[in-house]
C-alpha cells in the first residue's frame, strides 16, 4: 500500500467520522471515492476495495450476506447483508459488471447493518458484501449463478 | 386380460355417461381431482419418489431445491411452490412487487371509463372467467368481455395481450385476491362439457415441431428443468393472471404485465407452432380447461413471475 | 406401452358403444390419408419445386387445422415464402427471419430450407392424426399411470 | 418529472423497518450506449427522520431499475414521518415523505 492511498483512507475515514454526529450533511462517496466507482481501477472487486478502503484484504466471518444460487433475472437479484458489528460502513461489490462496486452505504448512528438492495448483474458472478469495523473489513461472499430466464414469449 | 380392460371401462365409461346427464361437470370434477392427486403425489417426497416422478433430476436438486409435503393451496404459487431457490427470489420481490403501481393505473382507469363501469360493475370477477356463456354458447374470456364492452360503447379495442388490457385486469385481479375470491368455474350444460373436452384435447395433445404437449411440460413434467427453468405445474396456472413477468418488463414497466393469453401465446410458440388467435375458439377453450384445473383455489392475481 | 394402447383401444371402443358422445375421440375424422414425409420430402428423388409444392400445399391444411409449425420466431409460411423468393432470384441462401419479421445473419441453403418446409407441413400433419389416438395417455386419471 | 418513491415504514419493538422503491430507469454506460442515450442513474439516497440521518449511501449504476431498498433503524416511533430523498447522475432530485406505521 504506498502512503498517498494510506493518507487518503485516513482522511476518508476522518471525514466520515467528522460528518457522522452532524446529521445535516451526509457522505458522498461517489465524491469522496469516485476512483472506486468509476475509472481505471474500479474493473474487479479487489481493485475497487482499495481504492475505496486502501486495502483488499478482508477477513471473512462476522458478515450475514443473502443472495440467491440462481438468480430468477439477471436485472433484479436481491442482495441482502446484515451484521452484528458495530461497522461504520458497509459496501456492496459484484464481479459480473464492467465496474464492480454497487453501494457503499453509511451507518448512522441509529442505523442497524441490515440492508437489502437489489441489483444487476450481467452474468453470473460473485457478490462480496464488507463492512468497515474500525480498521478492519470484514467480508462475505456469494457466488450468484445468472441464466437467461424465462420460457416463452 | 384384454377382456377385462373393456368390461372395466365399458362400466366407467357408462358411469360417466349416467352422470354426464345430470352434471355436465362430473367428467371434468374427475379430471381435476385425478390431476390435484397426482401432483401432491409428486411433491410429496422428490427424493424418495425418484424412480416414480424424477428419474432424470440429480441428486442435488432433488435434495437441494424441491420442497417435500407441498401443499395443494401451494400448487397456485407455480414452480415457486416447490423451487426453494425460486421461492426465496420470489419473496424478495414481492416484499415490494413492481406490479402495485399498474393495479394502481388500473384502478384509475376502472373509474375514468364509464363504459367499463357499466359492463363490470362488480370488481372482484377474476376467478369466474373464462366462462361459459349458455345463450351464444361459446366460452367468453375476460379479455374479450372487456373488449366487447369497449366497441359496444363506441370505444376502441385494446390490445389483448399488453397495454390497457392486463392492466385493467390486474386491478380486478388484485380486488379479487383482497375479496378472497376463489376460482370458480362453471360448466352448466352439455355444450360447454364439449368446449371444455375439447379444450382438455389441445393441452394434452402434442404440437409444434418439437412435437410437446402442454402436458408434456406442466403435468408429467412439473418439477422438472428445462435448461435452467423449474417447470411448472398446470393445477394453479391460471390462479395469478395477468402475471407481472420481470423478463417482459425489462424495459419497461408498463410493459411487463401481460394477460393469460399472452403467456399461452408464448408458451406455445415454444413447442414450435404458430399459437391460435388470441380470442379464438381454440384458446378460449384451452383456457376454460386450465382454468377449471384450478377451480376452487385462490385467486392470487396479479403476481410477479421470472 | 401396448398396454396403455390397448387401454386407450378400449377406452374409445367402450365409449363409442356406450353411446356417450361428449368425449369421444370421433374415429369418423381420423384422417383418410396417410402421408409419409420421408417419401414426399425426398428433394433428390423429387425435386426442389415438386417438394416445395408439397410443402405449400400441406402447410395451407396445416394452417387451416390451427397446428403450422413454428421454429425460432419464424413460421413455416415464412419459410416456404423465403425458398420460394430464393428460387426467383436464384439466390442460394434463404435468410432466417426473427419473430418481428426482420432478416438475421443466419440463412441455409435453398435445398434444406425446402426439404425443412416441407418436412414441417407433413408432419404438422400426421402429429394431428397421431395425437386424436394418443393424447389420453397423458392424462392423468385416464390413459397415464404413474 | 419522475414518479413518486413508494415507501412503507413500519415501526416494531423500537426497530424501524423501511422499504423504498424509487422510481428511475437506472441506465447503466452499457444500457445507454445500446439504447444510444445518455447514461443516468441514482448516486445517492438519504433516509431521514426529524432531519437526522437514518440511512445513506451512495450508489452505482448496476442497482436494478426501479431500485428497491430496505433498511433498519433504532430510536424512531410510530407517526413520525420519514423523508426519502435520491439525487442522480444529472442531479435531478426527489423527495417523498411517508409516516411511521
Amino acid at each position: 500500500m504506498n502512503r498517498r492511498k494510506f493518507l487518503g483512507l485516513g482522511l476518508g475515514l476522518g471525514a466520515a467520522a467528522m460528518m457522522l454526529p452532524s446529521t445535516l450533511s451526509a457522505v458522498n462517496f461517489r465524491e469522496t471515492k469516485t476512483s472506486a466507482f468509476e475509472g481505471p481501477k474500479s474493473h474487479t472487486i479487489d481493485d475497487a476495495m482499495t481504492e475505496l478502503y486502501g486495502t483488499s484484504k478482508t477477513t471473512v466471518g462476522k458478515v450475514k450476506l443473502k443472495a440467491p444460487d440462481i438468480a430468477e433475472n439477471g436485472a433484479v437479484v436481491p442482495i441482502h447483508v446484515s451484521s452484528k458489528l458495530a461497522g461504520k460502513t458497509v459496501s456492496v461489490f459484484q464481479d459480473a459488471n464492467p465496474e464492480s462496486l454497487v453501494a457503499v452505504f453509511t451507518v448512522p448512528a441509529n442505523g442497524l447493518i441490515d440492508y437489502k438492495l437489489r441489483i444487476k448483474m450481467a452474468k453470473t458472478g460473485t457478490v462480496t458484501a464488507v463492512v468497515q469495523d474500525g480498521t478492519t473489513l470484514f467480508s462475505a461472499s456469494k457466488m450468484v449463478k445468472v441464466t437467461a430466464g424465462g420460457c416463452g414469449g | 386380460m384384454l377382456l377385462n380392460i373393456v368390461k372395466s371401462t365399458a362400466l366407467v365409461a357408462l358411469a360417466s355417461c349416467v352422470l354426464n346427464a345430470g352434471e355436465f361437470n362430473a367428467q371434468a370434477e374427475k379430471d381435476r381431482i385425478a390431476l390435484a392427486d397426482y401432483t401432491v403425489a409428486k411433491f410429496k417426497d422428490a427424493e424418495k419418489n425418484r424412480d416414480r416422478f424424477f428419474p432424470y433430476s440429480t441428486d442435488s436438486e432433488l435434495k437441494n431445491n424441491i420442497k417435500k409435503d407441498v401443499k395443494f393451496e401451494e400448487l397456485a404459487m407455480g414452480n415457486y411452490a416447490f423451487s426453494i431457490q425460486g421461492q426465496f427470489s420470489y419473496n424478495e420481490i414481492k416484499e415490494m412487487p413492481p406490479y402495485e403501481e399498474l393495479v394502481e393505473e388500473g384502478e384509475e382507469m376502472y373509474n375514468s371509463n364509464k363504459a367499463i363501469q357499466a359492463c363490470f360493475p362488480k370488481t372482484t370477477i377474476a376467478g369466474d372467467y373464462p366462462f361459459f356463456d349458455q345463450t351464444r354458447n361459446e366460452v367468453v374470456s375476460l379479455t374479450q368481455a372487456i373488449n366487447e364492452c369497449l366497441v359496444n360503447s363506441g370505444q376502441k379495442k385494446w390490445n389483448e395481450k399488453k397495454g390497457k388490457m392486463p392492466i385493467l385486469q390486474a386491478y380486478f385481479a388484485a380486488e379479487s385476491t383482497d375479496a378472497e375470491k376463489k376460482v370458480n368455474i362453471q360448466i352448466p350444460t352439455a355444450k360447454a362439457a364439449e368446449a371444455y373436452e375439447r379444450g382438455k384435447e389441445y393441452y394434452y395433445t402434442q404440437r409444434g415441431y418439437l412435437k410437446l404437449s402442454c402436458a408434456t411440460c406442466h403435468v408429467q413434467g412439473a418439477g422438472k428443468r428445462v435448461r435452467n427453468e423449474s417447470l411448472s405445474q398446470l393445477v394453479g396456472q391460471t390462479t395469478h393472471f395477468p402475471v407481472y413477468r420481470l423478463k417482459w418488463g425489462k424495459d419497461k414497466v408498463a410493459n411487463g404485465v401481460g394477460t393469460l393469453e399472452r403467456r399461452m401465446a408464448g408458451c406455445i410458440k415454444d413447442q414450435g407452432q404458430v399459437p391460435p388467435k388470441t380470442s379464438s375458439k381454440e384458446m378460449k377453450e384451452l383456457l376454460y380447461f386450465m382454468a377449471y384445473m384450478s377451480n376452487g383455489m385462490n385467486v392470487d392475481g396479479p403476481d410477479v413471475r421470472k | 406401452m401396448k398396454k396403455l394402447y390397448s387401454v386407450v383401444a378400449a377406452t374409445g371402443l367402450a365409449l363409442a358403444l356406450s353411446g356417450c358422445g361428449s368425449n369421444t375421440p370421433s374415429t369418423a375424422s381420423m384422417e383418410k390419408e396417410v402421408l409419409n414425409e420421408k417419401k414426399i420430402c425426398n428433394v433428390k428423388a423429387n425435386g426442389i419445386a415438386a417438394v416445395l409444392a408439397a410443402a405449400e400445399k400441406h402447410n395451407v391444411t396445416a394452417k387451416k387445422h390451427g397446428v403450422e409449425f413454428k421454429r425460432l420466431g419464424m413460421t413455416n409460411t415464412q419459410y416456404i415464402a423465403g425458398a420460394k423468393e430464393a428460387i426467383k432470384t436464384g439466390a442460394k441462401k434463404v435468410v432466417l427471419l426473427n419473430k418481428k419479421g426482420k432478416p438475421t445473419k443466419n440463412s441455409v441453403t435453398v435445398f434444406y430450407a425446402v426439404e425443412r418446409a416441407c418436412k414441417f407441413a407433413v408432419s404438422a400433419l400426421t402429429q394431428e392424426v397421431e395425437g386424436k389416438n394418443t393424447w389420453r395417455a397423458a392424462v392423468p386419471g385416464d390413459g397415464f399411470k404413474y | 418529472m419522475a414518479k413518486k418513491t413508494r415507501i412503507k415504514a413500519k415501526e416494531k419493538k423500537g426497530i424501524t423497518t423501511a422499504k423504498v422503491m424509487a422510481n428511475h430507469a437506472m441506465l447503466s454506460y452499457d444500457e445507454a450506449k445500446r439504447k444510444k442515450t445518455e447514461a443516468n442513474f441514482i448516486t445517492s439516497m438519504i433516509a431521514k427522520v426529524d432531519e437526522e440521518i437514518v440511512y445513506e449511501a451512495s450508489t452505482s449504476q448496476f442497482l436494478s431499475k426501479n431500485p428497491f431498498v430496505q433498511f433498519k433503524f433504532k430510536g424512531s416511533n410510530k407517526g413520525k414521518m420519514l423523508t426519502f430523498t435520491w439525487v442522480d447522475k444529472k442531479g435531478n432530485t426527489k423527495t417523498d415523505k411517508k409516516k411511521i406505521k
